[in-house]
């Protein structure tokens, strides 16, 4: 973990209420994708964590979806204003578990992590597939990235106004053969990709956070092998430890 | 050169800041930031007999100027705490720390004390009355004199470290509380807990934690901190670690001036992980700008 | 269109919003930037049979997310404000408003009310229990059940307007202030008032208020009042008038979540006197935001 | 009383630790010389009182001595940032009392709301005189704006740094005859002042406000005539009618 300032370099709207953000800081900290960043925000008690989507040098990209005060504040931020961040903050993604040609799923705002993650597997000559949940095709962010980092992109909608019609599990379904599963979204969403998924893999949480470092035990959560903390030895959890 | 020296039952600290028992884990997540022997001492997750995973989560509900938290004493619980925790905490703090323990049962809190008493590294005792007594009808044990003075004569009974009584603000009377422990041979106070409270989402409907009430700390709790300190102060001769929402080396002078003799800070370290450095840092140019030579001096400097 | 109507002891109110007694003085002030009508009612300064200074000033000390305020009850006593302040404030605001009372003794609340009783506009008596019983030994009569309950009896004796009582926070376990008062036939409780708090002026190394200490309102308070008023309801069945830091159409809403009936609003009109303007103007859009289309149907909805 | 949106139009510090800010707004609601402003800040729950020091059309001038957490927050801002303000707040200063030759005092911080009503007794066609004092030489400030409005200014500094040494009592044992007293300063002052005057007057106190217009009774002080709210019934209180 380290704390410092990074300076907004972009903030733009991708749909109707997800974000990127472009900043710049120092970076050094991170270690995996999957990790992520805990931001404080004026007026508001607790930082906000949102993880990492991109990283190169020491630009750093996040993708937030307004859901509240904080969010909120995000959005409404431009070039040139500075941030204090907590970066380098839980486990990761662990790219060495992926075989060659790891299924990657996310929904909604669980997507951004796994582009980052796409990255790394590419470049560590893996074949990695991608499923992108969404509601409705205005929804849909990102795609076109994943598709110019030279892999296979599945979308889904809920109302199937843009690629498959359904879940992420109804794409999976469409799936040939994949070495493991990576995944990150909603807990209903991972749940269902738990129980679809005929693989090993590392599955994404959310909790609500004091902290986000593994200092005050707000987030923890039973697994097989004890108790962990999303924040800390999360937020990624092995497909085998987890206790629905 | 300003002195920040402050003494706590025969114990010297190098200044009165104290990271809050549940805010600062056993220190490892700071050691890794900053040196974290310029502390006057370190009061780590509260202690009970069985190891507890706490209460379901969402444990933690934001505030305005604060945070509610419900965690429910998470721990390894005793034994785990004495073999592994202690012995990894003394690796990164050289110094005596502050052992914080619970108990659902005055049998509870006599093993946890006997097993601390043992320990070399600990400095302090630190009675956490605040949870529920499991034998006595649920009621906290730190909402009555006679319960809370109970507890501390079991305590003091079973060990020679100095036994502090963690008092909580959730009740009409702190004094009569205080008063009590005193009378029953603690050692000092360490006042305040958390305050009982809640918060609903808007878009559920219900509350926000899933325990749906927990204790606010944070900022919103200070000028009740202070109050309470206050009032105690008067009450009582022994020493008080005053806590609840200090942030800042000007808040540290404000509730020693009420009359704490060394200060804890909890919700800020989350929020900011350096908070007790900077508080640290900060804690001579604030007492220069305030004329203060020694911070020894000021304890209750405002009581007439 | 939403639906902002609710009712309290029979009397429809257009909207929850009440301005909280002492924060609105007796509505002039605001009535010379909006048309006061818009709120639901008003509670008007509490009224002492006898006309009170209050204490020595400094009377207010700022603190994170709230104030303190040791004002201490001033009004000009029962006769002028039923000569003078009523038949005013009657010009300005058409509604019936709530007669915030208080007292030293048991026959001064029967004074108060007896008056009020008689006041065309008024059209609830809400009896401020917080004060000291110089009868009783300078403990607040809403610190215990017995005594809260003597008041009620006393008050409901000689009046036939709904009686409310409004709590205090600073006691354990309110709750069994609240049912002592039910069971002693109050028609309904508000909650909470301010919690006993205290500032340090390190300039003066003194405390900040002449009277010391004072109570605390405004945000920092609010997650207190949320917890006391979904206690209180689940225990009661008497409407509840909730307060304590709410300041915008979502604590509105979350503070009925937890059991309220009909809302006051304090320390946030002395920082903005549009704020129960603004609520009420806001709460239409935040209603339908979370898709509430009546008010009335969300008391005490946090609940399972 | 009204609430509006202003925007400074200029902020410089005038000494070690007195600055003056100029903004820009509405100002309609002012009457009188001595009023004040009640200014909200971000982060701070109440809002600051400062006086009118000048008002000219649109343009409203304060000044204000950094003494805590607000006045420096209003310190580090610049030009273009917008200020809420309640304002025309309190009774101000009534020139109709005033006779010809006026004798106004202020001490400290106290000396801005007197350049208004200097201003307006000019305006008048009366012929003000007044005492200005300070701490030491380097904490002077508006003696010119004073002249220049071709009056008659003497200055006073406890250390003798500049003008007279000692008090503002000290300059008026000096004083030909006068036919009133303004007066605004360190209640200390405010008291010495009341004993040394010879003239009938007016006096403006500070006092700690909850609300600044009124409503809370945070203010109250008690007069020969009654309670008065230092906020609405003052913050200028005739000499006649004041308990020290
Ligand atoms: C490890 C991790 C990574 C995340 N990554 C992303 C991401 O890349 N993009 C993205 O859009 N969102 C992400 N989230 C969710 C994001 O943290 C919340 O949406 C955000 O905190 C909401 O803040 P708010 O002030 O807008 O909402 P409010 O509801 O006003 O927040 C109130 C409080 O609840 C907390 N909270 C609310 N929702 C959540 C949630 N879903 N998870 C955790 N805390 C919550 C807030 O942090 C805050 O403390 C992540 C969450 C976690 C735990
Ligand atoms: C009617 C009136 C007019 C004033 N005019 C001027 C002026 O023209 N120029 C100027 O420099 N100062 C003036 N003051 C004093 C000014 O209001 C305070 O210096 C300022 O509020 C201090 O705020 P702070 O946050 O810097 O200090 P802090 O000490 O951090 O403030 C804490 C709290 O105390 C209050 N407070 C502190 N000192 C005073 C004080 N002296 N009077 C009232 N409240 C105080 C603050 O408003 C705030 O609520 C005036 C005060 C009043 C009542
Ligand atoms: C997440 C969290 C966990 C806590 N756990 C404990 C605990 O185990 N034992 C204890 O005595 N107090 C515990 N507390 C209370 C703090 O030690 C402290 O008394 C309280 O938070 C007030 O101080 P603050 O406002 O600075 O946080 C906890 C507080 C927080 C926020
Ligand atoms: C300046 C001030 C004066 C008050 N006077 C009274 C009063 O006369 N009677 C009363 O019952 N409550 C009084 N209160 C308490 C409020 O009515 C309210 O219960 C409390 O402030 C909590 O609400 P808030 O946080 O919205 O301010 C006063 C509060 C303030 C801030
Ligand atoms: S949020 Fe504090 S331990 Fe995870
Ligand atoms: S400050 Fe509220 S009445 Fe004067």
């Amino acid at each position: 973990m380290k704390k410092s300032i990074f300076t907004i370099e972009n903030n733009e709207r991708l749909t109707q209420d997800v974000y990127k953000m472009s900043l710049r800081g120092d970076t050094s900290d991170f270690k995996a994708p999957g990790q992520f960043v805990n931001i404080e925000l004026e007026g508001l008690y607790l930082r906000r964590p949102i993880s990492v989507c991109d990283l190169d040098g020491s630009n750093l990209t996040l993708i937030y979806k307004v859901v509240g005060k904080g969010t909120e504040q995000l959005s409404r931020m431009s070039r040139g204003k500075t941030l204090d961040l907590l970066t380098g903050l839980g486990n990761g993604y662990d790219t060495q578990k992926s075989g060659n040609t790891p299924l990657l799923i996310g929904g909604g705002v669980g997507v951004p992590p796994l582009y980052l993650l796409a990255k790394k597997l590419l470049a560590e000559g893996k074949t990695p597939t991608a499923i992108l949940g969404f509601n409705t095709e205005s929804d849909v962010f990102y795609e076109n990235e994943f598709h110019a980092l030279g892999m296979e992109v599945s979308i889904t909608t809920v109302d199937g106004s843009r690629g498959t019609k359904g879940f992420v599990t109804d794409a999976m379904k469409n799936c040939e053969v994949y070495s493991y599963t990576y995944s990150c979204g909603p807990e209903l969403m991972l749940k269902a990709v738990y129980r679809a998924s005929v693989t090993e893999g590392q599955f994404s949480f959310e909790e609500r956070m004091g902290c986000g470092f593994g200092a005050c035990m707000g987030c923890s959560c039973e697994t097989k092998y004890g108790y962990k903390r999303i924040c800390k030895d999360g937020p990624v959890l092995e497909k085998g430890e987890i206790v629905w | 050169m300003v002195d920040t020296k402050i003494t706590l039952s025969g114990l010297t600290l190098s200044n009165p800041v104290i990271p809050a028992s549940g805010t600062f884990g056993y220190g490892a997540e700071f050691a890794e930031l900053f040196d974290i022997n310029i502390l006057g001492s370190l009061s780590f997750k509260g202690t009970t007999l069985e190891p507890r995973f706490g209460n379901p989560t969402p444990r933690i509900a934001e505030c305005e100027s604060g945070m509610i938290n419900s965690v429910g004493l998470q721990n390894p619980g005793l034994k785990a705490v004495c073999e592994h925790e202690l012995p990894k905490l003394a690796e990164v703090f050289k110094k005596p720390v502050i052992a914080n323990l619970s108990g659902f049962s005055i049998e509870e809190y006599i093993e946890c004390a006997m097993a601390m008493d043992k320990q070399q590294n600990v400095g302090i005792i630190e009675v956490n009355v605040s949870c529920p007594n499991v034998h006595g009808g649920g009621m906290s044990f730190g909402v009555s004199p006679k319960a809370a003075a109970e507890v501390t004569r079991a305590v003091k009974a079973v060990t020679t470290k100095p036994v502090y009584i963690k008092l909580s603000p959730n009740v009409t009377d702190i004094v009569s509380i205080a008063l009590a422990c005193e009378e029953a041979g603690a050692d000092g106070l360490s006042l305040i807990n958390t305050l009982l409270a809640m918060r609903i989402d808007l878009k559920t409907k219900k509350p926000i934690l899933a325990n749906k009430m927990g204790g606010l700390s944070g900022g919103a709790i200070f000028p009740l901190a202070v109050r309470m300190v206050y009032q105690v102060y008067e009450a009582v001769k022994i020493p008080i670690i005053g806590m609840g929402g200090v942030s800042s080396a000007e808040d540290v002078i404000e509730i020693m001036l009420a009359g704490a003799s060394a200060v804890q800070i909890g919700a800020a370290n989350l929020k900011n992980p350096y908070a007790c450095k900077e508080i640290i840092e900060d804690l001579p140019r604030v007492m220069e700008k305030y004329g203060i030579n020694s911070l020894s001096e000021i304890i209750g400097g405002a009581h007439a």
